[in-house]
């Protein structure tokens, strides 16, 4: 029997929340409903939580600074010219190099964590007929369930309510 | 342990810039000529400064021979990314051609401005190149070059030493400009062993060095103009 | 916020415009024009560009130091400004942190073009090597390549990050190859919460990130100067001197870059005065501290009186380049004093020209830190004189091209102004929502 | 041992195969060293040879790299120039390999490039030997022969050849102050040659224009002489003080300048002179010759004083200094001696010596000491003076001109005639190495080996009190199809059947039996074994007396007064006055000037590089709206002359315009040519009093602003900066 893929539009990120509760105590699983927004909406579930990027920015940051010394002062020793009376491994030109390799590091982790936590990564998004017009605000909830019912009964108060076939994938 | 260094004797000094052209002939310096050389592209690793002092009727001259002053704390060292210029353990400033990039940083740095850069590959007409030296590598488009202190005659010099089985000599090693001076005014020599000429005129009362107060070392000695005191000068 | 200004700030990426074809075209002719110049100079040596003995760096490096300087803008001020959460930063920040980039790409190119053998360049970095040698760190080109390779990765992620949920948006409306890129580019944003979430704390971190590494780099170009021992480049207030010589020429090519596109692409209703008004003020307090700066530099110089400086300081306010000293004095001080005080002089006309003006001021300052000391070296005899020759100005040139270039192709790919950040702004004034509740578990 | 059966078989060789002999025997010569010497390739080999640059005849070693000429030292043992080595002389390995230099004789046409042919040399002789004779059989006297070589065989073989034809003598080729000096010599000392001046051993130098730092007689031999004078064993530090219109680089190098009106060097001498007689330091007799040379009644001392420029007192303070020293010495020459008055500026000047009774003692003007070489040689007169030359080419038109190794028409003004009688003669050969401007005038070209390549005795021209040769062998194959002067002259003598008075067959030989009577008259008794004394003189480069000798020398009776000058108000509305000087590398004859080493050579004081250059006072170069490095439009005597190069200098006396010599080549090669300016071409004054040969000096002239220029200075700052004046 072939599941269907509910969207419904809600004006703010109120009615949306309330459109999920309905959703869930129909016995949905979570893990069916998504929401989805054009703007930050700090008030939606999901959106608090705490964040490990501020973590991740100091390990990077350490590993950076590692790194940077290491191989400012490990090349030097490696060919150890001396020039202009300067010690091989001149304190100031290594801390120099360890400052922005820290920075190097941190922002890369950064990145990359923050990728990770939003789980991204390229690929394609089936888009409905209302992903366009989130651009005008609003709140998108989108179900995917085998009962076309579910929408008139929990998600009957949405601006707008959109039905689509959910493609199987193999079929 | 040798460290070579270099007296320069003023009051001997005549200006007559045979040095000048010693170092050309030995060193294969390459020629710009004349619009070059009004661009400011002239390359002289050895130069003789004039600087006047007073004006017409009173005037004074003075002669200051300027090549590399090998510096013990050579500014133009450390500035150099990818090592072209080092310090030798002899205390002799290397240059390494084939390393140069041509940041032109080093020169920049240099206070004595004594370092050249190559604008534009050399030519050598037909059959100049047969009075190129084999023992000096020409130097490419795109890299520094300055005074060796004609490492290639220390070299040779130390080469000969070790064939007949002895030390160098006190004035073994003779520099083209030394060499050629009318006047005998250059001084080459090691400045640790205490009795070579060079460390001796060193300590003498009239030695003085260029730019001292930069605490750059440098390596070459001027004899200040006047009479010699006795002391130690040989 | 309604669908047409929706239409219009995407206009330019999906429509593009007669101009903005034009603009394209132009600008890539101006850019070949350095390639050209490049190549020929490549092809026969350096010594077809002016410089000389002892004017070793010309205007190769004075365009180095002023794109550098120029990339200041973006990244820093729309860091401060997020950090700080200034309201009036959103049509601000994508088009500051776009010339970051691509200033630093355009300005990181003459490094190369100065070198005397460039296609040897990677002889600076730190890569395992036949010579068994590897780059000396001790040379502030070095930490150049350090700082500047940092800056540059740190500010196009710093641009990269908040223009993804605009890179779905545009994904959701293209087709064709143009989807398939956006789709790769978007990494599959869906704006859901969590995603949110993610995506502005990122920013706040990396806003912190990027603030120290903008303001070490400047610092650490203003050392290639002071860690050397020439006549007035040996000098302490170096690092802060350029750095807000950096902000203050990256605050003038804001200013103008914005007039351009209110009026290119007439986004005059987002780019408001205000916005103008406030960058103004902003404009002013660096044109202050500038001037600060380059005063105490030169009296600290002419009260210190020793000669070899004097040589340079005379050369400057009163010697050959006389002009230009007192040309930038007018146009980086004279000229912003009279006109940014008043509010009438800050609206965006007035305020571009006279940043047209600092910009050529800067340049001129770049130019006189390095020249007049580089032609007065510390034994006298060797004065030198520097003529830039046509190949220096044809890159010159060429480098503005470039960077207009570079910039008309980011307009035809990513909307000029953050479309999120402009809705979330609209949101904010008319948020009405009611206080959040405690999110619910294992919602996605 | 090989080295003797070598040469025997070599000179066999020679003698039978005629003309070739010289060149072959040379080659073999070269294979000979190369094989003798233990270094394999690549290996450097050092031969002792002769430097030819100038007439001052230095002793060099030359390292040899497979074959090829790499560098030249001093020899340390020569006693002229004792291991030092100046810039031209550095300089003559680049000349050797030089691109532009004649490699085959060439058939011109008088400048005009087009008909320019080469020649085989059998065909160029043989055009040389039929001329010759022609011009012979005509009138002996239409044959005009000048030979500037510093080679002695070359002088020497053409003196011979001369005689043998039954021609009148060479004539010396040497710029005009050459000849004046020597003629001042011949005045006041008898002396036909130049004396020798023991500035060593002098305590206090005073020299009038002589630029003996610079190139003057051999500037290597008297720098290093005054910096013994100043240092090494005495005690106390010898003075030096120049006396000269402009600061040369020798009056930079002494201890004081005495700048002097142009044309007062004489005046001051006589007002030194004045003071020293009055002071009685000089002898009666040495008085009495004084008033014999200088009969006219001394001017009043304050007329003196403005004839010279140089207060009284100073003039007073300079001659108690003179008095008091003990060992003084008075120099003079240089391009002061070209002036009108040079005569009386010279001998003026030196005459001070012999009221300072130096003469023939140490530390004063020495009899210069030579080997004679030519004691046991076949006789040759001696070459003719210039001045007998030039008269005699005034005289009537020659028909026949043959030059040797000189440009007299750039290194002689055009007053000299020399230009004109090369244009009127029916035929002209040239000797050179170079296309300089006088082979250009020529119909028959014929290239010279380069010294390097070929075997030569050169005698110091200016000799010291230690008599020295130098001798030179052929090192380097051969640039090109070229010869020795002297061969040339050896192979005409044959073609024209007097081989039996010139009956050596090659130059080497020639060098071979003068160094036979040298060893001889010098080894002990004449034993030791002559080839390992060949050997030994070849390796050296030369042979020389090992310690100096004092000969006496004295006053020489004086027969005619010197002339004096006689106050002419000068008529001229020219503001300035335009005077010509000698650089280290820049003289009348314009010699080394083709090669790059020397043009990019910065002068001295003006750093200037490739080109010639007007040296003025900053005042006088503001007045015309001009500045260091723009150029100049030079006009003498009202019309229009050259350009050049201004340099502002602080020790131009106002109103006086400096040039230096040399430059301005037509050819010369590509480095040479059409570079700079050559005064002689506008520094024409009439002639020589007393001399007979035509004067160059200052002259009137103006200069007016002709555009910016841009002049090749090496360096352009003039004060160090702790010199510079107060900003205020």
């Amino acid at each position: 029997m072939n599941r269907v893929r509910l969207q419904a539009l809600f004006d703010d990120a109120p009615l949306a929340r309330r459109a999920v509760a309905r959703l869930v105590e129909a016995g949905v699983p979570p893990a069916a409903i998504e929401l989805r927004s054009a703007t930050p909406q700090p008030s939606l579930p999901g959106a608090g939580g705490r964040s490990w990027i501020p973590l991740a920015a100091l390990v990077g940051g350490c590993l950076g600074a590692l790194a940077g010394v290491s191989i400012a002062s490990l090349t030097a020793l490696d060919r150890p010219l001396v020039t202009g009376g300067m010690p091989i491994v001149a304190p100031f030109p290594v801390g120099i190099i360890a400052y922005e390799a820290t920075a190097l590091g941190a922002i890369l982790a950064t990145v990359a964590r923050a990728v990770y936590e939003a789980g991204l990564r390229p690929r394609r998004t089936p888009v409905g007929p209302l992903d366009a017009q989130l651009a005008a605000g609003g709140v998108l909830v989108e179900v995917v369930t085998a009962d076309p019912a579910l929408g008139r009964s929990c998600l009957g108060d949405a601006r707008r309510l959109a039905l689509v076939p959910e493609e199987r994938p193999g079929s | 342990m040798t460290r070579w260094a270099m007296a320069i004797d003023l009051d001997r000094c005549t200006g007559c810039e045979a040095c000048v052209v010693a170092c050309h002939a030995e060193n294969n310096i390459r020629l710009v000529g004349p619009e070059e050389a009004a661009r400011g592209r002239a390359i002289h690793w050895l130069r003789i400064e004039r600087y006047y002092e007073g004006e017409y009727p009173d005037v004074r001259v003075r002669f200051v021979p300027v090549l590399c002053q090998h510096c013990g704390a050579a500014p133009c060292e450390p500035v150099c990314p990818v090592y072209a210029t080092y310090h030798t353990d002899e205390g002799l400033n290397a240059m390494v051609y084939n390393r140069c990039v041509g940041t032109r940083y080093c020169a920049n740095n240099c206070p004595y401005s004594v370092r050249f850069f190559n604008w534009h590959a050399a030519p050598w007409p037909d059959p100049l190149q047969r009075q190129l030296n084999p023992d000096v590598a020409a130097r490419p488009a795109g890299v520094m070059e300055k005074c060796t202190f004609c490492v290639q005659r220390i070299q040779r010099a130390r080469q000969q030493a070790a064939d007949e089985g002895r030390e160098l000599r006190d004035g073994e090693v003779q520099p083209a400009c030394a060499e050629s001076c009318p006047t005998r005014a250059i001084v080459f020599g090691d400045l640790d062993d205490p009795d070579s000429r060079v460390a001796r005129l060193s300590r003498s009362g009239r030695a003085r060095r260029l730019l001292e107060e930069l605490g750059t070392h440098p390596a070459v000695f001027y004899l200040a103009r006047g009479a010699r005191e006795s002391s130690g000068e040989p | 916020m309604n669908p047409e200004d929706e239409r219009l700030l995407l206009a330019p990426v999906e429509r593009g415009s007669r101009g903005l074809r034009l603009g394209l075209v132009a600008s890539a002719l101006a850019a070949g024009v350095l390639c050209a110049c490049w190549g020929y100079q490549i092809a026969h040596d350096l010594g077809v560009a002016g410089i000389n003995r002892p004017v070793f760096w010309g205007v190769y490096i004075t365009n180095f130091v002023f794109w550098i300087g120029i990339s200041h803008a973006g990244t820093l001020i729309s860091a401060i400004l997020r950090l700080t959460g200034a309201e009036w930063r959103r049509p601000v920040t994508r088009c500051a942190e776009a010339i970051t980039v691509f200033a630093l790409a355009v300005g990181g190119l003459f490094p190369l073009i100065h070198l005397g053998r460039p296609w040897l360049f990677y002889w600076l970095l730190p890569l395992p090597n036949a010579r068994g040698l590897w780059p000396n760190f001790r040379s502030p080109l070095l930490w150049d390549v350090t700082a500047i390779g940092t800056y540059f990765l740190g500010s196009s992620l710093y641009l990269f990050l908040p223009a993804i949920p605009d890179l779905a948006a545009l994904r959701d409306r293209a087709t064709g190859w143009r989807r398939r890129v956006y789709t790769w580019c978007a990494l599959g944003w869906r704006g859901t919460p969590r995603q949110w979430h993610a995506l502005e704390n990122g920013i706040r971190v990396m806003a912190v990130l990027i603030l120290p590494v903008a303001v070490s780099v400047h610092t650490i170009v203003s050392w290639d100067f002071a860690m050397s021992l020439q006549p007035m480049w040996h000098s302490t207030i170096f690092g802060p001197y350029f750095v807000a010589g950096a902000i203050y020429s990256g605050i003038a090519i804001l200013v103008a870059v914005m007039a351009a596109l209110r009026r290119g692409l007439g986004l005059g209703r987002y780019i408001s005065e205000t916005v103008f008004d406030n960058l103004g003020l902003l404009f002013l307090t660096m044109a202050l501290v500038w001037a600060y700066f380059t005063f105490a530099e030169h009296l600290t110089v002419w009260y210190g009186n020793e000669p070899a400086e004097m040589a340079v300081f005379w050369e400057r306010v009163s010697g050959r380049y006389a002009p230009a000293f007192w040309t930038m004095v007018v146009l980086n001080f004279a000229v912003p004093m009279l006109v940014l005080p008043f509010r009438r002089g800050r609206r965006p006309g007035p305020a571009s020209l006279v940043a047209v003006g600092v910009l050529l001021g800067m340049w001129l300052e770049r130019f006189l830190i390095i020249i007049p000391s580089l032609a007065n070296p510390r034994l006298a005899y060797t004065v030198g004189r520097y003529v830039p020759s046509g190949v220096e100005w044809g890159i010159t040139f060429g480098a503005f091209g470039l960077f207009v270039f570079l910039y008309h192709l980011f307009l035809r790919c990513v909307p000029a102004v953050s479309l999120w950040e402009m809705r979330a702004g609209a949101a904010a004034e008319s948020d009405t929502s009611l206080a959040p509740e405690p999110a619910r578990e294992g919602v996605r | 041992m090989r080295r003797r059966r070598f040469l025997q078989n070599s000179a066999a060789a020679a003698a039978a195969a005629m003309l070739h002999a010289c060149a072959r025997d040379e080659v073999a010569f070269i294979e000979q060293a190369v094989a003798r010497s233990p270094h394999g390739p690549g290996e450097s080999v050092w031969r002792g040879s002769v430097c030819q640059q100038c007439p001052a005849g230095c002793g060099v070693r030359v390292r040899l790299v497979d074959g090829d000429a790499k560098k030249l030292e001093g020899h340390p043992a020569h006693p002229v120039n004792r291991g030092g080595l100046c810039a031209l002389g550095q300089a003559a390995v680049q000349e050797l390999y030089h691109p532009d230099r004649l490699r085959g004789p060439w058939r011109l046409s008088r400048g005009q490039p087009s008909g320019a042919e080469p020649l085989d040399w059998e065909v160029a002789l043989e055009e040389l030997a039929q001329r010759l004779a022609r011009a012979a059989r005509s009138s002996p006297q239409g044959v005009w022969i000048g030979c500037g070589s510093v080679s002695w065989p070359a002088q020497y073989l053409w003196r011979r050849l001369a005689a043998a034809l039954g021609l009148p003598p060479p004539v010396r080729l040497r710029s005009v102050e050459w000849e004046v000096e020597r003629e001042a010599a011949r005045r006041l000392f008898g002396l036909e040659d130049w004396p020798y001046f023991d500035l060593e051993r002098a305590d206090l130098v005073l020299s009038f224009g002589a630029p003996y730092l610079e190139r003057w007689r051999s500037p290597v031999h008297y720098a290093r002489a005054l910096a013994e004078q100043r240092q090494e064993p005495r005690s106390r530090r010898g003075r030096s003080i120049h006396v000269e219109a402009r600061l040369s680089a020798t009056a930079a190098a002494v201890d004081r300048w005495i700048p002097v009106r142009p044309g007062g060097e004489g005046w001051l001498a006589r007002a030194i002179a004045r003071e020293l007689l009055a002071l009685g330091r000089a002898s009666e007799r040495a008085a009495a010759h004084y008033r014999r040379w200088f009969p006219g009644p001394d001017p009043p001392p304050e007329s003196l004083a403005t004839r010279c420029g140089v207060p009284q007192e100073a003039i007073a303070e300079l001659a108690r200094e003179l008095a008091e020293s003990e060992r003084p010495l008075v120099l003079a020459g240089g391009p002061m001696a070209a002036q009108r008055h040079g005569l009386f500026h010279v001998a003026a000047a030196l005459a001070l010596n012999v009221l300072l009774g130096n003469l023939g003692r140490e530390g004063g003007v020495l009899r210069p000491r030579r080997f004679d070489l030519e004691r046991n040689l076949p006789p040759a007169p001696p070459l003719a003076t210039l001045a007998a030359g030039l008269q005699r080419l005034r005289g009537q038109a020659p028909q026949a001109i043959v030059i040797c190794d000189a440009d007299p028409v750039h290194m002689l003004p055009p007053a000299s005639g020399v230009e004109q009688a090369l244009h009127g003669a029916s035929f002209v050969a040239v000797m050179a190495q170079f296309l300089d401007d006088t082979a250009l005038l020529a119909d028959l070209c014929l290239p010279l080996h380069a010294p390097l390549e070929r075997f030569d005795i050169v005698e110091p021209e200016a000799a010291l009190h230690t008599a020295a040769i130098g001798v030179g062998a052929p090192l380097v194959e051969p640039l090109g199809a070229t010869r020795h002067p002297g061969d040339i002259a050896l192979a005409l003598a044959r073609a024209l059947e007097v081989g039996e008075a010139l009956a050596w067959p090659s130059v080497g030989a020639l060098v071979e039996q003068v160094l036979q009577d040298l060893h001889r008259r010098t080894a002990p008794g004449g034993t030791g074994d002559f080839w390992s004394f060949y050997e030994d003189v070849l390796d050296r480069g030369g042979l020389w007396e090992e310690r100096p000798a004092l000969d006496g020398l004295e006053a020489a009776a004086p027969r005619e007064p010197i002339p004096e000058p006689k106050l002419d108000r000068d008529a001229s509305r020219e503001p300035s006055l335009l005077l010509a000087f000698e650089t280290h590398v820049r003289t009348a004859e314009g010699r080394g000037l083709h090669l790059p080493w020397i043009q990019q050579l910065p002068d001295l004081l003006s750093t200037v590089m490739w080109d010639s250059w007007i040296e003025m006072a900053r005042a006088d170069a503001r007045r015309i709206g001009v500045r260091t490095g723009d150029r100049v439009r030079v006009s003498v005597e009202g019309q229009a002359a050259f350009e050049a190069f201004v340099v502002e200098s602080p020790a131009a006396a106002p109103g006086v315009l400096a040039l230096p010599l040399g430059g301005g080549q037509r050819d010369y090669g590509r480095w040479a040519r059409e570079r700079g300016v050559n005064p002689l071409r506008w520094l024409g004054a009439g002639e020589v009093e007393g001399v007979g040969l035509p004067a160059w000096g200052p002259v009137r002239a103006r200069v007016e602003a002709a555009g910016p220029g841009r002049a090749a200075l090496f360096g352009r700052g003039l004060r160090a900066p702790e010199d510079r004046p107060l900003r205020r």
